[in-house]
């Protein structure tokens, strides 16, 4: 029979194969609450890594790419120099966007520190250009250069080296995320097949007599793959469904530009944990047909 | 039916036959008798294709062991009844389902109600303890249902390994002549037993063959049985 | 026999009692990965909420409890305004210390937006005051009064406002590590018990061949509760072991202000994930022994 | 030794027998028989307490199953040899581990190199399957084997269910001898049996009783036997 009749067999109720297996009463069990129990945690897993992706991608969009100029300069040479800086960056490859900052965003930037009420216009703070990076980037190097040349008071200032830990941490906490989902994986696959492989141990008896009385090996197998699959389908759907139940009941604080305050799915992504169960069959069909191929292959 | 030519067997070397040639032909009884231990079982195993011979040849319907896969021997079993030496059932599972289980993995269905099982078992005396499981049954009552079960499907081939260890004398007579009775039908019957008795008794009702496994080979056993 | 005495006697090689009950084969595999898959993963979770409670609890004293009186008057009146407000904080209760900072602090505060070359001395900016609150806190509102008459251009500015969001997501991601330690010991726990099951309900036979040529049950259980707390044991001191080898050879940045990136045991921690095989064998031995309890609760 | 009084079973509210007296004194000898079912193994099992009677009591060693717990009732069983019918052992173990398990689970240690085994295992004819798993034995080295450890311990009780069910007539003749000498030496035996052959054998040796059921009573058997 090919794998994927044997696969559809499963979803086919077949009352008498299934009353000549016995019941594998806690092997059966165990797959359940096996397949339950892990699929919850995938699912956190899942949510986890989806989080930190979402923050890795907009802080790397927001952030990484975002450089400033600063100018400082004596007070009457502050527009000269910031116009300059301009031109030169507007002819700079890699420069997607320049902006000088107006006073009422630079007031903005410096009021946690000191209040609303700083007469920016009449000190003499630096100027800011607000430059926007293309995704190939520029060379930080040559526009330090002609920086100097045509606006000495220029400074370059990288913000990534501020903001690289933060993306590096969510990335990390992301791989973790999917790392652990593999772990899961592996562990549950095993722990399937080592489940079926106790059944099937446990009833070699029932086999040999059912191979005795001229069984095929595709009927046996069959009642066993059976229930190995929809057990730890029927479980890994519990598991992921309570497991997004607590998710969805989690408080959400509303900026998830904040670590973590948004750990859960966003819209189409509800329907990524629904995958779960369906890998978990599909696990525990291979698991438990090999563990019956090789259970069987030892009787004559 | 079943056919050894010079067949042997040996569990990890030590031989305890060999050079055996058998025909179990179509219709033919045999008994097989020898000591405990001597290889009767073992004889019964190649019959049905549970061991095969580690020298020469046994073909099961014309078709030799050695080149038959797993589901053309299953096919064959089908054909074949067995009453196992230590009768096996599945113990989840009532006598009567048990006893028409050959019908189930035939997949001819499940035929709890069907009056030739009912008469079986009413035959064998199990009448009262149809919907018992095996573990409440008494060892000569499960010998009984397992000569039940090796009947049920009206096989070709009819093995029976000591079918009457653990019953009375008027129950082995009884089941003695359940197996005579197939046997005029046309069935082919191999018994395995040391009751010497049995076989006396079954030599007044029927033409049958006594053979014996002695000094690793198997011969037709002289007229004193 | 008492608990202790059960418990130690697990410790306590028993070769005949190990040859008379049957090598419990998959069960007994099952039991030794479920084990070390499980610790593997807790060492993991247990990581996340230690991490996340360092960051926590460092946010906690750094920020929750710092707060900023700004101080913004004509440059004529800043030093006796700050000085008024001093005094007023340093009579209010619930303010551990006070202290002005000095122009290079101020100036290190500035220079991520300005450069480093900001004439603080010179300019109009307002004057900044540390207040480190005590545990208990102080009463903001009555505060505000008191500065409002005494110094006028006093503006108390409670930073806790900008940094809560991101305490509150620390706490979060440690109270989602500890949910999960208790969800996969929870799992744990049933996983062991199942398989225990399995291999009693498996073993049934030997066990009845035990009784009826008058093995104890102190005897029969020995034997089983023995082998799956010492595999359940040995699972998770591997598992434990790998998980933490795992986390050691994380690439640690330096800086665990930022979130995650030591995600890692410090010093005394490191002996943490060694509990977990402990409770492992723990949660074997109480489990296996109500399962061989009840399994021969069964048998005459 | 071991005694009944008005002691009864049923499974499940179907007597089997009622109102059963014996006293299985030090020393005696009594055979067991009746028609297959009657509840032969029943009435054995109540002798080591796998079941306790329905009505009425039965005793073991003086103290009523009853009232034993489950220390005391293992503690009985050490003083008890049996036959089971389905001969059951640990199918991990070889045979003279397996014979000496009584031994092992008394705590006196794995005797695996203790000439008493030897001697036994020799009695009974396994001396060559000593090493064999029990799957691998025949229907009648089980069923020798199983002789052999229900008498290792030298217990006062030998219970023995149906213990000749699978051996031809010499050797049944050989383990009859074996509990003739263990009578002898002052056993008490109790064999379930539905070998009239093997009890007409044994009372030329020995002074037993032959029990049998038959309309749920224990019946002294006549002198036909
Ligand atoms: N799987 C096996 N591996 C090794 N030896 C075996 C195996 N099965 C049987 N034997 C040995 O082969 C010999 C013959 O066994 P078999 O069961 O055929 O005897 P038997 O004639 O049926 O005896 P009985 O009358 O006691 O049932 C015995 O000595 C037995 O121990
Ligand atoms: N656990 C049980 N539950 C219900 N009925 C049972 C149980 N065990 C035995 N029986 C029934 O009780 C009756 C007596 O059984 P028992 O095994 O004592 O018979 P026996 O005299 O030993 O027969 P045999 O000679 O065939 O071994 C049988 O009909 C059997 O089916
Ligand atoms: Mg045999
Ligand atoms: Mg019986």
């Amino acid at each position: 029979m090919s794998v994927a009749a044997d696969f559809i067999a499963v979803f086919i109720r077949d009352a008498q194969s299934d009353r000549v297996v016995p019941p594998t009463g806690y092997t059966a069990t165990l797959t359940l609450f096996t397949a339950g129990a892990m699929a919850f945690l995938a699912v956190f897993a899942l949510a986890l890594s989806l989080a930190s992706g979402r923050l890795a991608d907009r802080w790397g969009e927001d952030l990484a790419k975002s450089v400033t100029v600063r100018i400082s300069a004596p007070l009457d040479q502050v527009a000269a120099q910031t116009a300059a800086a301009v031109r030169v960056l507007e002819t700079t490859a890699g420069i997607a966007s320049v902006r000088v900052l107006t006073s009422a965003e630079q007031q903005a930037l410096l009021s946690p520190w000191f209040g609303p009420d700083v007469p920016i216009d009449d000190l003499p703070i630096p100027k800011l250009i607000e430059v926007i990076e293309t995704d190939d980037g520029f060379d930080a190097t040559g526009l330090r250069l002609r920086l100097q040349t045509e606006a000495p008071g220029a400074v370059l200032d990288d913000h990534t080296r501020w903001r690289k830990p933060l993306t590096v941490a969510a990335g990390r906490l992301r791989s973790l995320g999917w790392t652990s989902i593999l772990i899961i994986g592996a562990a549950t696959a095993a722990m399937i097949t080592l489940a079926a492989n106790a059944a099937l141990a446990a009833n070699l008896q029932v086999i040999r007599v059912l191979r005795l009385i001229g069984a095929t090996d595709g009927y046996i197998a069959r009642a066993f793959i059976r229930r190995f699959t929809l057990r730890a389908l029927g479980g890994a759907l519990i598991g992921a469904t309570i497991g997004m139940l607590a998710i969805w009941l989690l408080p959400e604080a509303g900026d998830d530009r904040i670590f973590l305050t948004g750990l859960g799915f966003r819209q189409s992504q509800w329907f990524l944990p629904l995958i779960i169960p369906v890998l978990a069959a599909v696990v525990a069909f291979f698991a438990t047909r090999a563990a019956a191929t090789r259970a069987l292959g030892r009787l004559s | 039916m079943i056919e050894f030519k010079s067949a042997g067997y040996s569990y990890g070397g030590k031989a305890l036959f060999g050079g055996v040639d058998l025909d179990l032909a179509s219709g033919s009884f045999h008994f097989l008798t020898g000591p405990s231990g001597v290889g009767k079982s073992t004889l019964l195993k190649l019959c049905y294709g549970e061991l095969r011979p580690t020298e020469g040849n046994v073909t099961l319907f014309g078709k030799d062991l050695h080149h038959m896969d797993r589901d053309e021997l299953a096919a064959a079993r089908r054909r074949i009844g067995v009453v196992h030496q230590d009768c096996q059932f599945l113990d989840h599972l009532p006598l009567d389902e048990n006893i028409g289980l050959p019908l189930a993995v035939a997949e001819r269905g499940v035929l709890k109600d069907e009056s030739n099982l009912k008469e079986l078992i009413a035959w064998v005396g199990l009448s009262q303890r149809a919907n018992a499981l095996p573990p409440e049954l008494s060892g000569g009552e499960r010998q009984r249902a397992a000569l039940a079960r090796a009947v049920i499907m009206s096989p070709d081939v009819i093995l029976a390994d000591e079918p009457t260890g653990n019953v009375d004398w008027e129950m082995s007579q009884r089941l003695l002549r359940l197996l005579v009775e197939l046997n005029r039908m046309g069935k082919t019957i191999l018994v395995a037993t040391h009751d010497l008795q049995l076989i006396r008794a079954a030599k007044t009702q029927v033409q049958a063959r006594v053979l014996r496994i002695s000094d690793r080979q198997l011969q037709l056993a002289g007229a004193d049985l």
